[in-house]
């Protein structure tokens, strides 16, 4: 499907969501409390399939946060980016891991970088960070190490 | 003077006879500093979870500090054996900001190192995966070729393995006289050795009962783990981006992707060692063919884009790999996300190992293929 | 004509003649214990090398070839290293259990070298359950394993250990069966007798198709037996790092090494008696001529010649194939290879007993 | 199992096996396809290509003068920060003062040969070396100075 026919048919469903068509792809926006039914929609609906969630990540804002899935459909080959804003001090998103395993692992790495807990996600621990690094969250932009951090 | 519970306390975990065994940080067979806590019941695998982050550099904090021509340099370092192609996705990714026209010259130049890098990534595949199950031979005759290319890409881009050829716009400098020349003796050397791969590893008894079905991956789990690459090929998943989002010159190039249907790790060894030989057929069709003209276009010294998202994915030895740039317009991207395709791969080893045996363990993990920086980045 | 049988009876005779018996047999020992020693020095240094250089050729690279001329002093080098390192013992190990392991493996080595024929009439003890000693006595090298990888504490070493322990016990099996199709031909378990059944043509030319069957079954478990790749379970670097040797540093990891090759050697040298006629020299039925050019070749010569032929095969097969996994190890020993001895057993027997054979 | 294909795999089996045994016995027996280069042996025939990236170095001519006119590009645009300008000021015959390079201090440790300092300097001061033999037993032996002492910058270049 195209951007257009892709922006007719989510529209269709989900109303309250709005779209940005700038970059080579579809960005949709989504409210956090929708997100979970809107993402199983994405991935169940027979027209759409977005069975390939190939990217996963989090942009820090400063202001708030910004959870980022690129999705792909193996089948039809179309391609979708998924941007749920988030609160900065108390992020909180449902998870996908039961919708795509592939979350599972990016999940826990979003969860040490950036410190956004993922709700009813199996397996939330560190994955990459040594012990101790709970609640420091290194690529988040205010985040300063005078040790480990080489400033030019 | 006997510590008999000493010793029992320690094999066993929780009573019914489990032992939990580190493999890594330090061990043969990870081939980095991948560190594998392995759930076992005698030999038989219960669970397999990654413990990573050894080698974790954060790239993508320190790309942030970094001009959009000094960040390329880095991602050499994520998966050292495909430096080229990172860069060459680092590269396109900020080319779609740039509005500048590639020379076609340099869009072959560049499509031939990421076909010779290819074939040398799949070659240490090869040998070091023939190492872990156990034969030595195939290492050194598998690091004979990979040489030859390594000396092609050291003559022209001045380094064996981190080349940092590419920069925006094109290539650093033009390709060697003595490059197609150099190409020819090794296309040469691979065809008259080829079969030495089959007589050595692919045929072979021994070598076929360890590979077959072992590992196996469906095709759903393969799209819903994220998989590409040759791991998702042996699935029967038709994944590669050169084929369905092509890139550079790659939609003028005849060349076959390749799939295997069975997903265990046999598939998998096929898939690659046939993708050799696809890389090869690119690489004939181009080396004559290479346009004259320019080798890099003009570009501002100071590079700055647009503020927008970029994303880029291309096919690496590995996988897909993904370079999405956040710019807010300045001379520094504000965020970089690499999508390794090792992260990937390596999440399905729990999925696939449970049940196997320790030596089928290596197996997996050989013909999935890990490059530890690369998941760790 | 120059051999070791003469040299031994002539200082047999010198040493009577100068001591008293009591005396002469304690000097007799102690000359065997020493030589038997520098044997095992002597062996560990070439097989070693051997193995370098002939993995590098196969290999495509040079091998060793910086200490003394072509690199012959490189093991010697290498043992002085590993003398020179510390030997830990790691803190939760079960410590009398773990140094001892080490030495347990070399005397199972030396005692079975006992009744092997280094020449024709050359044994240090031609008993005469020869074979039958060899074979019990080869079975206790499993012990040295499953103590070092029980007393390590180590979870490799443990792994190695069991692996080891259920790899032999099964390739003992048709180890034994494809000795005993020589010795239901010949009708003794003397090497001595043994050897000379052999005068007039080895068995595995005299023996028809079974006994080349029995000997390659032979070959196979005893690569097995010895622990050597593909059938190096215990071991298994790339899966168990080192298997049961883990947790060994220095010489007694060096004892270990020494131990693998002094087997291979016994091994070795044991095909070479049951199936290549051990120090006999190769007879063409009616060639005169032939015949008498290949009696002045020495008959140590002969033997030695064998055994590094059969070490050099069990290199070439280490070199070339991967390892097997161990339900595989398993299923060839129970499946193949013990059915097929068995019923080459029975063929040999009917051979033996209808004398068909040469 | 049928026997025939009992018998049919353990040979096929054994048919494969003997083909690898028959290319490493090869390999055994022709040495002249040894690829073994003798590494420090041969340091007199190696011959690097010109292209190679071993280390920054900094050509003087023979009066002792190089090029550098310490415009600090190639500070800036090193990924790394393995380059730092350190200036003097130089007294001219005329009696003003000229800024000048005191020492060009180039951390060989950091570096990841990337090659942009050397592409980016405008006055062709610096290039990459063909040596590669760079390991020594203390790291601060990898700080160099690139400028060699008491040396000037060469007449006309500006």
């Amino acid at each position: 499907m195209t951007k257009e026919e892709l922006k007719l048919n989510i529209t269709e469903w989900s109303p309250a969501s709005t779209f940005d068509e700038a970059g080579q792809w579809l960005n949709i926006n989504v409210e956090a409390n929708e997100f979970l039914p809107f993402m199983q929609q994405l991935r169940h609906s027979e027209a759409l399939c977005f069975d390939y969630l190939f990217c996963l990540t989090c942009v820090d804002w400063k202001t708030h946060l910004t959870m980022v899935y690129h999705l792909s459909s193996t089948k039809f080959r179309h391609n979708v980016v998924v941007k749920v804003k988030l609160d900065r001090s108390k992020p909180e998103i449902e998870t996908v891991a039961h919708i795509w395993r592939t979350a599972e692992f990016h999940e826990r790495e979003v969860y040490e970088m950036f410190g956004v807990h993922f709700l009813n996600h199996p397996d939330l621990r560190l994955l990459i960070l040594p012990e101790g690094w709970e609640g420091k969250n290194p690529l988040r932009k205010d985040f300063e190490d005078p040790i480990n951090m080489i400033k030019l | 003077m006997y510590r008999e519970t000493e010793i029992i306390k320690d094999f066993s975990t929780d009573g019914n006879g489990d032992m939990i065994i580190n493999v890594g940080p330090q061990h043969p067979a990870t081939h980095g500093v991948l560190h594998l806590v392995i759930t076992l019941n005698g030999e038989t695998i219960k669970k397999i979870e990654p413990h990573l982050g050894y080698i974790h550099r954060s790239i993508e904090k320190m790309c942030e500090s970094l001009t959009f021509r000094q960040f390329i340099y880095v991602t050499s370092r994520m998966d050292y054996l495909s430096a080229h192609i990172n860069n060459h996705a680092c590269v396109l990714c900020v080319e779609q900001g740039m509005e500048v026209e590639i020379p076609p010259r340099a869009q072959v130049i560049r499509v031939l190192m990421d076909e010779l890098t290819r074939i040398a990534s799949h070659e240490l595949w090869w040998g070091a995966m023939a190492m872990d199950l156990g034969a030595f031979t195939p290492f050194f005759h598998a690091f004979r070729e990979r040489e030859a290319i390594n000396d092609i890409m050291e003559e022209t881009c001045g380094a064996r393995l981190t080349m940092n050829y590419n920069v925006p716009g094109g290539v650093v400098n033009d390709l060697h006289p003595n490059f197609q020349k150099r190409v020819k003796e090794f296309l040469e050397l691979y065809k008259r050795k080829v079969h030495e791969y089959d007589e050595l590893l692919t045929e072979n008894v021994i070598f076929i009962n360890r590979m077959k079905g072992v590992g196996v991956l469906s095709a759903a789990d393969a799209i819903s783990y994220g998989c590409s690459g040759p791991v998702a090929r042996g699935s029967g998943v038709s994944c590669d981006v050169r084929k369905i989002y092509p890139y550079e010159i790659y939609d003028q190039l005849a060349f076959d992707e390749v799939l295997e249907t069975d997903g265990d790790s046999l598939a998998r060894y096929k898939v690659r060692v046939k993708e050799m030989n696809q890389s090869i057929k690119i690489i004939e069709q181009l080396i004559d063919n290479i346009p004259e003209g320019d080798f890099v276009a003009k570009t501002k010294n100071v590079l700055k884009l647009p503020k927008g998202e970029y994303y880029q994915r291309v096919e690496t030895a590995r996988g897909e790999l993904g370079v999405y740039i956040i710019s807010e317009g300045s001379t520094m991207p504000y965020r970089i996300k690499f999508r390794s395709p090792g992260f990937s791969n390596l999440s399905v080893l729990d999925k696939i190992a449970r049940g196997g045996k320790i030596a089928d363990l290596i197996a997996m993990m050989g013909t999935l293929d890990l490059v530890i920086p690369d998941i760790d980045r | 004509m120059w051999s070791f049988s003469e040299i031994a009876n002539n200082l047999h005779q010198w040493l009577t003649g100068q001591f008293n018996d009591t005396w002469t047999l304690i000097i007799e020992m102690v000359l065997a214990g020493l030589a038997v020693i520098s044997l095992f020095a002597v062996l560990g240094l070439v097989l070693v090398l051997m193995e370098r250089k002939v993995s590098a050729w196969m290999q495509v690279r040079l091998g060793p070839n910086r200490v003394g001329p072509k690199g012959m002093f490189q093991t010697l080098a290498d043992t002085v290293k590993l003398m020179i390192k510390e030997g830990v013992t790691p803190a939760n190990a079960d410590k009398l259990m773990f140094n001892l392991a080490p030495f347990l493996a070399i005397i199972v080595a030396m005692l079975l070298l006992a009744p092997i024929a280094f020449a024709l009439n050359f044994q240090l003890w031609d008993i005469n359950i020869g074979i039958f000693y060899i074979a019990a006595i080869s079975s206790l090298s499993v012990i040295s394993i499953l103590m070092a990888g029980w007393a390590s504490n180590n979870k490799y070493s443990l792994l190695g250990a069991i692996r080891s322990g259920a790899q032999m016990v099964s390739y003992e099996l048709s180890a034994g069966l494809s000795i005993l199709t020589i010795v239901v031909l010949v009708g003794d378990l003397k090497i001595s007798s043994i050897v000379a059944s052999q005068a007039n043509g080895w068995w595995i030319f005299k023996g028809h198709i079974p006994v080349i069957i029995a000997f390659l079954t032979f070959i196979v478990a005893a690569t097995a037996e010895t622990n050597r790749a593909p059938f190096d379970m215990a071991e298994a670097e790339s899966e168990l790092t080192a298997g049961f040797h883990t947790e060994y540093s220095g010489m007694k990891f060096a004892l270990f090494f020494l131990a693998e090759y002094v087997n291979v050697f016994i091994v070795c040298s044991i095909g070479a008696i049951l199936f290549l006629g051990g120090p006999m020299p190769l007879h063409i039925g009616n060639w005169e001529g032939f015949n008498h050019v290949m009696d002045y070749i020495p008959s140590s010569v002969w033997f030695f010649g064998k055994t590094f032929f059969l070490i050099f095969l069990i290199m070439w097969v280490r070199w070339t194939f991967p390892r097997l996994r161990i339900d595989q190890l398993l299923n060839l020993e129970w499946k193949y290879l013990l059915p097929i001895s068995m019923i080459n057993l029975l063929l040999v027997t009917a051979i033996a007993i209808l004398k068909w054979h040469f | 199992m049928s026997v025939k294909k009992y018998i049919g795999d353990a040979w096929k089996g054994a048919a494969s096996l003997l083909k690898g045994m028959r290319r490493t016995g090869y390999y055994f027996t022709h040495h002249k396809e040894i690829i073994t280069q003798q590494y420090p042996d041969n340091r007199n025939e190696l011959d690097l290509p010109e292209r190679f990236k071993g280390e920054v170095v900094m050509p003087h001519n023979e009066n002792n003068e190089h090029r550098c006119t310490g415009c600090q590009v190639c500070e800036l645009v090193c990924p790394n920060g393995s380059i730092k300008v350190i200036f003097k000021n130089d007294l001219m015959p005329d009696g003003k003062k000229k800024k000048a390079i005191d020492k060009l201090v180039y951390h060989l440790d950091m570096c990841t040969m990337c090659n942009l300092c050397v592409e980016n300097c405008p006055s062709d001061a610096i290039k990459m070396a063909q040596t590669f033999e760079h390991s020594v037993f203390d790291r601060n032996k990898l700080k160099k100075v690139l400028n060699k002492p008491d040396s000037k910058i060469m007449d006309g270049v500006e």
